[in-house]
This record gives C-alpha cells, structure tokens and sequence, in this order.
C-alpha cells in the first residue's frame, strides 16, 4: 500500500506544454505515472509527446479533461498568478489530489482556493511543494524517482532537496519507502503534517515515519501532540533552521520565525517531549529509523 | 516585504482609516519646516524596519521648534536592531484618551485572515497573547465571506462599551480588511488605535507587511521598498531571483533548496564553524544564477571558504558546474570553494568541474566538515 | 405539536427599538411568545418596556443576546439596509430559525446571507414575510393572534394579508391550525413550500395543509410534485394573481411573470395534476378543507 | 427598475465590456448628426423597454444621411408594445461574423446568480430554453465565492472553439458579473455579444435590470429611470410609496398586502367585473398614504366604482377610515365607494366610517359583488 498516490492514480497536469510542466511530465511518465491528460488553455486538442511515441492529450480546461480521461488527480505547474485558480479549477472538476508545485502563490489566493478545495472535498498538496512519490507505483511532482526503493518507512517532509537528501540515507541504507510526502514551504499548505500522518496511520505498510519539519508556524508541535495521541508505529524527526537569525523569511515563504514562535529548538523539543526521536544531522536519520524498526 | 509606518499610514488613509497627517523629513530643517506647518506639539518618528523604536529613543515630543530640531538630530542618524535611521516621521502629538491594539494577519492554523484586537494598546501582541490571552479577542474572516459587518462590530464591541467608539472602530475594521485584501498585505497592525478626548477613534502608528507573491499585482507597492533598510547584497540577490540571507559568520553557503540550505547551515555550526549566510540557488537554476550567487557570497569580506552543497532534483549538476567555472573565470574569487554535487547529471557536472581542477564530496558531512576544517586552519 | 415555533422558542427581537420592532415585540408578547432579548447596537444595557411591567433586556449584538439569554430564534425588523446584515448575525450567533420580517431587502444580500446561513445550519423564514405563529404556543412576526385558533391544518403562504384572508374563514368555519407559516413574498426566501411541507409531513398533529401560492417562479410547481411524491395528507391550494399582466412586479418583488412562466393558470394546473383541490376564491379553502378533513 | 440599452451599455463601458461607441438622439437632425460622426453605416435603435424592438420596425440600418433621417423620422414617435419611442440610439453597424447570447440573472431556485450563454445569439432565451436545452450552458455562481475565472472559461469555452475568442469573452464574462454585482442588478442579457470577421468580440446589444431595492445604494442609477416609459400614476404611486399597476378595467382597488391585493382582483373577475388596477397600500399605512392612493385611483378615468379590501395587521382599520374620510375632503371623488374593513382597530375604523356616512362590509366577497353590481349597473 501507499497514500495518496499509486497505481490507481490517473493525472492530469495542468500547464502540461510549459517549461517545468513538459520536462516534469517525461520523468513521472518515465517513473511509471499514468499521465493521462494535460491542460493548458487555448491549447486544447493538441498532443503532448510522451515517452516512446505515448502521446498525451491536451485539453483546454479540467472538466474536459477529467470527462474525457477518467483523471483523479492533478500536478499544477501554471505560473504563480493562476496556480490557485488552477487549483480551484482542478477542485471544481472533481480531481480528489491536487498537487501543487508552483512556488510564490499569493497566500490570500491561496486562503480562497483552500477553502474551495474542503468544500468540494479535495485534498490539495502544497504549493509550493516537491510533490509524492510512493516508490514502485507513481510519482506526482519533482521528486527524483532514482532516489527511492519500495519498503516500509513514510517520510512527510516541508522541503524538497532536504527529503531527497533525507530518503537517500534510508535508501542506502537499504530502508525502502511506501511513500515520500512533500508538504510544502508555505504558510497556507493544503496537507499539513497531521493530515499525512492520518494518512500513514491508515496505511498497513507503514511500520515507520520519517518526519522533516523547519522553522515557522506550530506545525511540527501540532503533529507531535498528534502523534503521541494517535499514532502507534514510531516516528523519527528532523528539524531544519536551528542556525536561523528571528524574523527573517529562510527561502520558504513560511520558513520565518515570528518573535519567539517557530523556532527550531520548540519544534525539537516537542518532538522529544512525544517520543519522537530527533535526528541532530540528516545523516543521522536512517541509523534512527534503523533503530525503531528492528526495535 | 515590510514597509515604513508612513507608508502603512498612506494605504490607510487612502482606505479611508482616520490617520493624523504627517510628512517624512530627512533632515533636521525640513523636520523643523513640517513642524511649523502643523503648529503646536509634534512626535518626530524614526522610520526604520524594526520593533521597539519608542525604547531606543527613536520617538520623541517636541514641543517647540528647537525641541523638534533637537530630536530630529538625534534621531536621524541613529543605529536601530541595527538600522540606520534615514528618514523620521513628524505628525501633530493627539490628544490620546485610551489605546488599543487592532492587527489582521494571515494564520496558518485557521488558512484566513485573522484580526487580534485588544483595549490593551500600545503592546507587543505577541507577549500580551501569552500572558493575558483574554485580554486578546481574534477572528478568523472564513474567505468565502470576507469581514462581515457583525464581526466588526463584535471585535469593536470588545474594545469600547461607549457606542459611538465601537461604531467608529467597526467601521476602521472593515476599512482595514479593505486595505488587507486590497493590497496583497500578511500583516497590518494599527498600534496604537487611539480615541481622543474629544470622542475621536485614529490611528497614530501602523505596522505592514506586503506578501512578496502579490507584489507583481502591486507595481505602486515594490517602489515602498526601502532599498537603504537592507544589505546591498540582499537587494543584488533579490534582482538574480535568488534567496539570500546575510548572517555573521565565514563560511559561505551555496545550496538548492531552502531546506537543505537552513540543514547546511545548522550542520556548519554542529562541525563547529559559523555561516556566513543562508543562500538557495533555487530549482530551475541555470548557470548565470550561479555567477551572481558566488558574486554575492564573495561580497562578504568575512567569507573564508565557500561551500557548495547541491542535490539535484530539477537542478542540474552540469548546470551548477558550469556555473561555478564560468564565475572563477568572471570574478576573482578568493576563498577556497568546496563542493558538494550529487543527483540529476551528477555525472556530467563532475567531469566538468574535473577538467577546471575542482574535486566534489559525494556527502554532505564530508564537505561541510572539511569547509569548517578550512576556516579553523585559516 | 406545531413546526417552527412552539412554546420552547425563546425569542429575541433585532431592531426592537424600532417602530415595527417594538410594536410588535408588544404584540408577540401579549400573545405568549417567550421574548427574552431584544438587539438594537448601541443600546446594550438598556431595557424595552414589555407588558404588564415584563422588561426585555438589550443587547448590542446577537452573540451576547443568545449567550445572556439561551436564544434559540430570531425576528428581523431592522431596516432594509442593514436586514440581510442582521440575518448573519443571527445566524452566526447560533439561533436555529431566523424570521425576516423586512421588506426592500437587497437580493443580493440576501443570497449571501441564504449561503451563509445554509452554512451555519440555521433556518431563515422570509425575508418580507408575516413570519409564523402556532396558535396557543407562540408567534412571531406580525401574524394577527386573534384570527388563529389551534387545530389540525397547517397553512403556508408567500402572502401576508391574504393569509389572513384564509385564516379567517377556517378558525370562522372552526377549523383550527397548528401553524400558519409565511413564507415571504420575495424572489429568494429562506424556507420555500417543499421545506415548510417537509416540516409539516413530520408533524403528526397536521391533518391536512393550506398552500397559498401566487405568480412569480415555480416554487408551486414544485410544491405540487413534491405533495404528488411524499406527503400522505390532503392540500388545498390557492393561487393569487390570475388577472396579474406578464412582466409587471405585484407589489412583492417575487410575484411577476416572466415571459410565460410563473403564471398563476400554470401553477393553478400544476396543483390539479398533483392532486390538490384548488379554491376558486379565498371563501372557498375553508369548505375545501373541511371536504378533505371529514373524507 | 429596467433601464434602457444605451445606459446599460454605459455600465457595460464602464466595467470594461467592449461595446462600440453610441450616441443617444431625440430628433432626426440628432440623429444625422451624429451618423456623420461616425461615418458609415449606421443602426438606429429605438430605445423602449420592450423586446422585439427589431420585429417592430424599432431596428433599421442606415448606410447614408437620407435614410439616417428617414429612419430616425419613422421611429421616433412609433408605438412599441404601447410605449412610445422618445429616443434613438445611432451606433456603428459592426462587421458581424458570429452572434452569441450571454446573460446573468438572479436565479429563485438556486438562489444566486446564474449565467446562461448560448452560441445561438440574438435569440430568445426562454424560448431556446424550452425548445433546445442543450443549446444552452448554464452555471450557478455560488455568492461564498463569486464568479471563478475557470468558470468563466467553462462558459467561454462552450461558445467558442478559437482560444483568441474564449479568452476575450472570459474576460467579458468576469466584468459582466462585476457590472452585475456592483450595480445591483436583477438581470443582464448581452444579445447578441458578436465576433467580428477580425476576430473582436463585442457586445452590442443589451438589456438590465436593476434591483429596486438596491437604488438607495446607487443614487446615480435612480437618474436612469426613464419617466416617460411609464404611466404618470405609477411615478406617483412610487414617490408615495404604494405599489400600483395600471390595468384596463374600471373597478379601482384599494388593499393592504399584495398578495390580497392581487386576489380582490381575482375576485373582481370572478363576479364579472375587471379591476382597473392593482394597488397595495402597504403594512404601515398611515392617513396621507390612503389620500394618495385615491388621488391615484381617482386619476384614471375609467374607474366607474372605488373598492377598499382592507384586512388590519400591522395596518389599522381607523388609520385607513381616517384617510379615506380625509381624502373625501380634499378631493372631488365622482365614484361611489365600497369599502371592507376588518382586523386591527375594525371598530374604530367603522365607527369614523359611520360618522362620515359609509358603511362597511365584513366580507371580501360581498364588497366584491357589490362593486361589480355598481358598475354593471352604471
């Protein structure tokens, strides 16, 4: 098993004939994908070439290209200025996953889009964020496929080359993944912490969680409440930023620390506080999970 | 994006909130000149990104021309957090009854704007949301409605019995989240809103905080930032698209992706050295992007060693490579330059680097160690 | 029993300061409705001068009105302008069943306020309309009392006076009511037929039901099937506005004929074809109801 | 309120609808004029509120001044279903390639505003409604939300195959619901919105409504009432605050509430008689309002017998007597007057009845036979 995506998992994505849009559609094809649609507006009827002569349509909005396709699920790469309406148009079309990638989305679009998302019962990923990959089955977003191996450790992570550089120990190490969660660096983010781990909880694959949180908002607090409520398999942590100055924006537009809130040092010691172990370096975190599993 | 008091104040004013006049003042003549224009007492304002200008004396009554001379001396010119005070603020002094605090920002927790009100005015939110949160009434406006009338009366109600202060303050409120929504703003906090003896409800300071996505719908609002409130390199960094943040340290970094960026820097400091910046090259990075990136980084005299740590994804290693060789070529680059380089054409970037004498860690521990290894020798 | 209201509703007047407000607080009142706040903002604190010395105490706002006095239902007669404002605040502050009694209410304010009220579970009666009374239980809106008398038919009607009109001749004919509900003459009302004949079907003290219906719109049309379709006690219908001309407003702003719909000969076939007997004048629904009561 | 195609397509400008230019004239040498102006062939366009203004000859080309002038002579002055053509619209006739239909309306089911665009344009929609549904694409714009700009599209895109056009008539969609919303309208029908053989789309004709009980908001659209497009009657029924309807009979009625209002009529004809009007004094009728309403009444010549339906609610049943003993005063009612008085204050109204020499009914039908007798009998 996995969460939120798999081999049911039918995308459309949206902004298909764009820069980062085309060369990201050839590598989730590449990693298995079932890319069965793209949209991009004015461009309807169009093909994309696929891998090896597999041609995908292009439609010009999602609700064709979900009646025409059967898709489930969308990958956004529209520039900033329309990807929460993108959103919002995937929503409205029926698509359960929505993953956003595109960085810089006005947060107040956002807050609309999100709650448009919920209304019509949407889980949207991101934006903002490198997108999931469940090792083995599919890939939506940017995540390297090379990096992966199927196993049995979930991994919910804030950043994107930091859960790359995250998932390659486990990988090397031999510790497969059933899915690799990029939750995104904004402030609004449709798939908090919590609601990966709820995921995961449901998921009888995972005996583990690798969980990379960094500085701003209560998130990763939030989630080690949660988890030491809810979640009976254990879970490992990482926290990026301990070295970050107050009030200043570290990349992501929600890596800030306001005042004395989001800190890198709460954030590990709620961890700790809920028994999650916490990794001090990267490097450190396949040896931990090494750990909890033959625990 | 954080813009000065006075500029917050002109959004204000122009969503019709009642804000005293003011005119910004660079020199002690001019302040002198607005001064009389007003006649009578005057605050003289420094105007400066930063908390807490009223402690470090960066706010001052004058009462008469040669007290507002005096202040606007002091004050211009004055280091705060670290800024330089370059312009001041004089405004007519109120006739202040009571304070109170209004704010509106974006929560994360709730996904919406969310107002915090509070009749204990002039304060630091954030101390008075941990010692005396019921002194704090909040609101989260659900974004399919936007502000309804009856939330603004019910966080007006909150902060005055009196009927005509409250009807004043809700309709301020809703002029605010106009001016929120308007503007693309993540925060505006009016602190303090004041009612005057004579039954007056203003607002006589103002805090904002413009979301850099929505400045593309806002050209009128990039030209509020204050190129002279932030490093050179910073503003250099911003104009190459890249993410820059200048620290204290001499170990300068170079990384894609704000993560392991910020994971980079903590684990300079776990081998012992100190960063020199928080820098991420971003995703789509092309070679260029490197130059200006080792152009900014080797403008901090304090850098002893520069560090690559690179994990392609949608970066690519050639790229990076490329980019590296091309700025040695360009720019005199003095520190040692240590590389890490793995992931897409990880290959490929590695023989480049080869060929212009360069050898790459193939882990992150290993190059950071070894650039800490470098200062420490150095 | 009785749909609505009933002797547990605990009431609070918006805009009781008023000329219609504090009129017919008095009149609600007299007739043994529990008013227990009255809203007018700015003159919280204050008390309204009930009968026989009773005082009603004033708040600024709903919320403190429902949290003081355990509300459950609201009265609207403040001004248009500020009407669909109020049907928000009431909504928002928890009460279950909103009457606005305000005529002149911008449309589309009050499609917000319908939305915002759907979304907080709240029931609105109206806007303009002569609110509900459960004759012996209680009243509100402007219902006249003494025309009423408690028995078994239900009446509903998007008119105010001409209710009456039909009322009359029933408690005349000694033919009680459980409840006479108006539903509101305007395009977009709260509770239309089919909601206000769902509550009666699940009231076991209705016998059999009155629907008065005029031009304007297809809510009849739609009551008749829906009468066809579910209920299991006997209607009799009246239409007003056979001799109406097409595309003039009658004094409601929902009662006009659109081109060749909303006619009353359409709405008047529409009830023969569902099975309700339909009166030829208003002197009539009462011998109608009597057939079908004694059937 | 419905206003005329020239101030609709005003609004339409003014939300940034492209809509070729127009001018507005009263006499044919108007008219000539500003055909000239634009040169070419010109529309004259009688403006009345009415549909089928084309059918009725209100709708004529004109590729030179002779027949501008012609054209402008026969229609100013015509008659369209009743209303007499006061003034002409002269506009450029434009290149017509395709015609479309677009229009927004409250809808009662959904309870929102609701598009309906058909690519069959210049159409009548309640017509293709029921003869081709499928013609038509409908959406609901859910006020939590207003319209989104891939709804726009899905409407767009229904009628255009070209990505150029659908993206203009997006565009065009998204500023018809802004005009819709900020101008309080009930109702906005372009028809036909065009494609030009140079690939513009364009509306050039159009057709709104304005919500009455919005004007209070929008003082300069109350300017756009067309006085002339009404019974004299009717504008004083509005300023005095009564809803009055001129129909043909001779019965006058006088009631309070509109739905008994429209039922006396009923009433009136079940007994064979045929109401002259319909006229609902309202709920807080006081004496003036009924000394207006028989102004009104006794203002249309053949009314033959004035008929009072009055069941006291909120109404009061001496406030009415009151106004009718008044009115008999001041002025010079030739029709006898029948009257049923009821409900609140019954016995004080009858009672000021009695003493001025009426008597009253009890029952509705009674006053109705009575009245008809009357004027069966005249």
């Amino acid at each position: 098993m996995a969460i939120f995506v798999d081999e049911a998992t039918r995308l459309v994505v949206q902004g298909i004939t764009g820069r980062d849009g085309s060369f990201h559609t050839l590598q989730m094809m590449e990693y298995g994908t079932a890319v069965v649609a793209g949209v991009t507006p004015g461009k309807g009827g169009q093909t994309f070439e696929g891998l090896e002569g597999v041609g995908v349509p292009i439609f010009n909005s999602m609700d064709e290209a979900v009646a025409e396709t059967g898709a489930n699920a969308s990958a956004v790469y529209v520039p900033p200025a329309f990807a929460a309406g993108a959103v919002e148009e995937a929503a409205d079309a029926g698509v359960s996953l929505v993953v956003a990638i595109t960085e810089g989305v006005p947060v107040q679009d956002m807050a609309r889009a999100h709650a448009f998302a919920r209304d019509r019962g949407a889980r949207v990923l991101g934006p903002n964020c490198p997108g999931v990959i469940s090792p083995g089955k599919a890939k939506v977003g940017i995540i390297p496929g090379n990096i992966v191996t199927p196993g049995p450790v979930g991994v919910i992570s804030r950043s994107g080359t930091l859960t790359y550089e995250a998932v390659i120990h486990l990988t090397n190490a031999g510790i497969g993944q059933t899915t690799c969660v990029g939750i995104g660096g904004d402030p609004l983010i449709g798939t908090n912490f919590v609601d990966a781990l709820e995921a995961f909880a449901d998921d009888a694959d995972t005996e583990a969680i690798v969980m990379i949180g960094e500085i701003g908002g209560t998130d990763e607090q939030e989630a080690a409440q949660w988890v030491s409520d809810h979640l009976e398999i254990p879970v490992v942590g990482f926290i990026a930023g301990q070295t970050a100055p107050p009030g200043r924006r570290m990349g992501h537009a929600g890596a800030i620390i306001s005042g004395a809130s989001g800190t890198a040092e709460e954030k590990m010691k709620a961890f700790e506080d809920n028994g999650i172990s916490v990794a001090k370096r990267p490097a450190d975190i396949a040896g931990l999970i090494q750990g909890v599993l033959s625990a | 994006m954080n813009i000065h008091e006075y500029q917050a104040k002109d959004i204000l004013r122009a969503n019709g909130i009642p804000v005293p006049p003011g005119e910004v003042a660079t020199t002690a003549d001019q302040a002198v000149a607005v001064a009389e224009q007003f006649g009578g007492t005057v605050v003289v304002k420094a105007q400066v990104h930063s908390g807490g200008r009223g402690k470090a004396g960066g706010v001052k009554l004058a009462a008469t021309t040669a007290e507002v001379r005096e202040h606007a001396e002091n004050i211009l010119g004055m280091t705060i957090s670290g800024l330089t005070v370059e312009k001041i603020l004089v405004t007519p002094a109120e006739d202040i009854d009571t304070e109170a605090y209004v704010g509106v920002l974006i929560d994360r927790k709730s996904q919406a704007a969310t107002f915090m009100v509070s009749a204990e005015g002039g304060i630091d939110i954030e101390e008075v949301a941990h010692t005396n949160p019921d002194a704090i009434r909040k609101l989260t406006v659900d974004p399919r409605y936007g502000l309804m009338n009856h939330q603004a009366y019910w966080l007006a109600n909150s902060l005055y019995e009196n009927a005509g202060l409250a009807k004043q303050t809700a309709k301020i409120i809703r002029q605010l989240y106009a001016a929120f929504t308007s503007s693309g703003a993540s925060m505006i906090e009016i602190n303090p809103l004041i009612t005057t003896k004579s039954g007056e409800v203003k607002a006589i300071d103002a805090k904002m905080s413009i979301d850099d996505s929505e400045l593309f719908r806002h050209p009128e609002l990039v030209e509020y930032r204050d190129l002279s409130a932030e490093p050179a390199a910073e503003t250099k960094a911003r104009e190459a698209d890249l993410s820059y943040v200048k620290l204290d340290g001499n170990v300068g970094c170079c990384v894609n992706g704000a993560g392991l960026a910020m994971a980079t820097m903590d684990l300079v400091k776990y081998y012992g050295g100190e960063p020199a910046n928080f820098l991420d090259i971003g995703g789509s990075s092309n070679p260029e992007k490197v130059v200006s990136a080792l152009e900014i980084i080797t403008s901090d005299p304090n850098v002893k060693v520069i560090l690559f740590n690179i994990f392609g994804g949608i970066t690519r290693g050639d790229d990076v490579a490329r980019g590296i060789v091309e700025a040695t070529k360009r720019i005199d680059i003095k520190p040692p330059i240590v590389i890490r380089l793995t992931g897409t054409n990880e290959k490929e970037g590695l023989e480049i680097l080869a060929e212009a004498g360069f050898t790459a860690f193939s882990s992150m521990d290993e190059v950071v160690e070894q650039a800490v290894k470098i200062v420490n020798a150095g």
